[in-house]
């Protein structure tokens, strides 16, 4: 089997310009934020990205000018608020937004998974999700003569982009017990192409000891790329928490785009690699974010 | 948890607070409409939607089940902390929920979850809410968040309760923009005409509580906080609700809830955001 | 919280002559078999069993004459081989059989989970299993231009039954680490009814340890049966195997309807309770089927 | 495993073995239907495929990824034992896999799992199988287990090879009493006019190996198995089979095969179950 760890720079050669690129990312939680800073400095461009709920990954990738359209449920840091540089994209028309309700959008990456023409709802019915023109829903009667449901077209994203805890070199993917994010296995499912940072490379011996932490087989992923720390700002659970600060410098450069670009230039632009990104974060930050692990 | 039994009789912290804050009414409006037999789980930024949850587990309904943030099962009683979508609710669970199947399996069930707190940037005289844009879809004026599950939840048999922190005419508005959560749609019996069970409930705003007239099913006026008049309610509202025949005076917490609030559940005051700064 | 803790006479009460009841159970693997004796002694009626790839359970109810109708992908005792007493009473016309690909019978209960009137799939096209008349199947256009696909009806049984590790007495449920049945946290979703038999039964707080374990929600079960080797003769891993003795003896048995119902006065209707069920099979057995446990 | 290699010279395990049974002739031809960086999953009760990817996985395909019973990802290389979906191939997996989502997800990527083996009651001209009634579906004159996954498998883009251990005309007819499973449906073109892609590429059974006409769809003779004659394979055969031009014998197991199958992967001899007694 092929050896398929490489570095994040190799891993975004991957995504080309124009590609739909699904992203696991919570508002504060286990976004590949490694990979998107990697996936910024290569300058892709016209990227579709895909997220259920997604936050400060999207502000940067639109502030770098990569994205041209969205499909999401919604753009939220939580208590942060809103993107703001999304919403400034979207309001000055640069970026496209297809807004889904969340079983929608999950109907959409679970038809393309299946390797169905589409997957219904009962979402929406009554909302003006419905009344916009959006061609990848149609509203459909029950051929069983029962309620009509709101038939959501496949979305196959070419590359899916991902961070968990562990994997071997073959791309067998591991978590730690926790909370998993809904997007974490049905997202590389229903995707092309699959990109996964982890905190740690192991063999696959230990995989062994854990077979119900493992969550993607080998043949589902594309490329390893190691990443410790790779989704800070975001947490990663048990391991680190969000970086509440680094959440807040965002927040007060994104009020202007000028220092938003300025943050890009420091903090995406600037570290050449994921090594230089934790220098720059530094030690003592990234540890006093740590959390105590369970035995 | 499970075993926990409540005394009958009068106790002194059943006593109504003289001494509460607005959010802490909220908090307690909202408490009240969540049962012990019931589940019930907390979306984005919900401060006040999970202090009413928690106090509710800590008082009257101590068999609630909260699915902490979507995914984790009835925590034990965490302190609340700056997200309402993280680790520290989910330390303590009993289970973790995968969102994509469970979850939303067990919400489209009627008999489950049957109350849902939600928040929303407009919010209408017939209950339809916005999260989704100010003026044109396309090329809105203001993109807001997005619908998230509110647009699956409201269209489900359920009884929204709509939370209010910023009561004014901006925010209750004749007609939202865009119907991101389906409310009694244009009302007098539309919503049941296409099929959907449920629907608003409940408007618990920063100067008032709402629900909505039989009939028309337009936003109807039933308690007033105290310290705000009938006037200074329909003032700050952007149309004209039904007025019930009874408003009365909305019921202050309790000496013994505003302690846990204060004390236990959320030291931090978290819940205080979002309401207009006094 | 209700303490949901009942004896399994009490818990098959919640079964009806006439119900659908889904079954979890494969050829050799984790069926609810303590619940399925209860059942048989219970004398219910009319029952339509839903089951994915069932076997023994589901001859021992087509024996007592407690089936009408069967729902399911296979039935089969692997190596053992097709179930008599089933084939005996489909082809005799007692029992009404209603074949669907596994994908079919995934989505008819996934719909009922989902409170959807249908789910899609791609099998059965071309198969004679859409040229029978089953009035749940339809062929249904893409409404996106893409391929047809088969709409399947869902199907909610009124009770599910199902066999695990462990649950407390609030009717919260968890499993060892694993591989899981298909059916095990479907079923109970679909269904609108929940009775599980447990191997042991334990406080909550011993839960929260490991809420990675933990497969069914309080809210989501009406009814915990103790029954320790309750899956007995199948198998539950990794605490213990099937019992391959048992096993020959019921397929030796079942070579003769008689034989088959002398079988059941023995093992089903003799033991009055599982306890003395257990003392039938000896601990001698039992401990022979019982795995090293792992740390 | 993924570092393995293997050496390019001879080696005397690689010469054809001269004592063989059928049962591990059968076993050797469905082996080398498996690529190494393919994916592979086995259904019930399936002895002679699980010997085959083991076999495979332990000579020219290590990299192989083998889902035991739709299961446990890829066991250490287990024995066989009395069931093939049982603990004993699922204790050492890299991973345990939900079969409602995660495996019938990833077999309906066409880019996975090309290759599946399956048994059936009958297997007509066409490939087309039966394993769910003898005579009318409703009253049946025999029931059979049900179709299981192949209503599904062999509807998708994929290469179904057929595994036969009693080759007689009641197995081997002109047309099934059902179809189970989709094969060539009537042949020439149907099943690629009705959108189907895939479908049956070999039968191999306990006395020859036969692949499809192209035209036709037919199922046509491509090898003989040593001691039998093409007449002996024509008699045993319910319909009239294409016969190739070049009709040769299959090849045997090399000596190194047949001893990992005897030493190693199925001492006990269970891949003999369902062949002819001899």
């Amino acid at each position: 089997m092929p050896d398929k760890v490489m570095t994040a720079a190799e891993a975004v050669g991957l995504i080309r310009d124009g590609d739909v690129v699904g992203l696991q990312a919570g508002p504060t939680q286990c976004a590949p934020m490694s990979l998107v800073r990697a996936l910024v400095r290569a300058g892709r461009r016209d990227l579709h990205a895909v997220s259920l709920s997604g936050s400060m990954a999207l502000d940067w990738l639109a502030t770098s000018g990569a994205l041209t359209r969205l499909t999401t449920a919604a753009v939220t840091m939580e208590s942060y608020g809103m993107c703001r540089q999304v919403r400034r994209a979207v309001e000055s028309g640069v970026v496209g937004f297809e807004e889904l309700s969340e079983t929608a959008l999950l109907a959409r990456l679970g038809a393309a998974a299946r390797g169905l023409p589409f997957l219904p709802t009962r979402g929406m019915l009554g909302s003006d999700l419905l009344s916009v023109g959006n061609a990848h829903l149609a509203v459909i009667d029950d051929p069983f003569g029962g309620p009509p449901v709101v038939a959501c077209q496949a979305l196959r994203p070419d590359v899916a982009l991902l961070h968990a805890h562990r994997a071997d070199a073959d791309g067998n993917v591991a978590v730690d017990p926790g909370p998993r994010h809904p997007m974490t296995t049905l997202l590389p499912r229903a995707s092309d192409r699959v990109v996964v940072s982890v905190e740690e490379i192991v063999d696959a011996d230990t995989l062994r000891e854990h077979p119900e932490q493992t969550i993607l087989p080998s043949f589902a992923v594309d490329a390893v790329v190691l990443a410790p720390y790779g989704a800070h700002p975001t947490s990663l659970f048990p391991r680190y928490d969000y970086d509440a600060a680094a959440f807040q410098a965002w927040v007060d450069a994104s009020r202007d785009p000028a220092d938003a670009e300025a943050f890009l230039a420091s903090y995406v632009h600037g570290p050449a690699t994921h090594d230089d990104y934790l220098a720059l974060v530094g030690a003592d930050r990234l540890s006093a974010l740590t959390m105590e692990r369970a035995s | 948890m499970s075993g926990a039994k409540r005394s009958t009789e009068a106790q002194p912290g059943d006593a109504p607070s003289t001494s509460y804050s607005v959010d802490e009414l909220v908090v307690s409006r909202l408490a009240a409409e969540l049962a012990d037999d019931d589940q019930v789980l907390n979306g984005l930024s919900s401060f006040v939607p999970v202090c009413a949850i928690e106090l509710a587990r800590r008082t009257h309904a101590p068999g609630l089940v909260w699915v902490a943030g979507g995914t984790g099962v009835s925590p034990s009683h965490p302190r609340m902390t700056a997200s309402t979508f993280e680790w520290p609710l989910w330390d303590s669970a009993l289970m973790y929920v995968d969102v994509a199947t469970e979850l939303w399996d067990w919400v489209a069930d009627p008999r489950r979850f049957r109350t849902f707190f939600a928040g929303a940037a407009q919010l209408d005289a017939f209950g339809n809410a916005n999260i989704s844009v100010v003026g044109d879809y396309h090329r809105p004026r203001v993109r807001l968040s997005g619908t998230a599950g509110l647009a699956d939840m409201s269209v489900l048999d359920k009884r929204i309760v709509y939370v209010v922190t910023d009561h004014d005419p901006r925010t209750l508005v004749e007609r939202v923009d865009f119907r991101s959560g389906v409310g009694f749609l244009d009302g007098y019996g539309e919503r049941a005409r296409r099929g959907l069970g449920g629907g608003p409930a409940l408007v618990v705003t920063n100067l008032a509580v709402f629900d909505f007239a039989p009939s028309s099913q337009r936003m109807r006026l039933r308690t007033v906080h105290a310290g705000h008049t009938v006037d200074d309610v329909l003032a700050a509202t952007g149309f004209v609700p039904v007025i019930a025949d009874d408003v009365t005076v909305t019921p202050a917490p309790t000496v013994a809830q505003v302690a846990l609030l204060r004390d236990e559940i959320d030291p931090e005051g978290y819940r205080r955001r979002g309401f207009p700064a006094r």
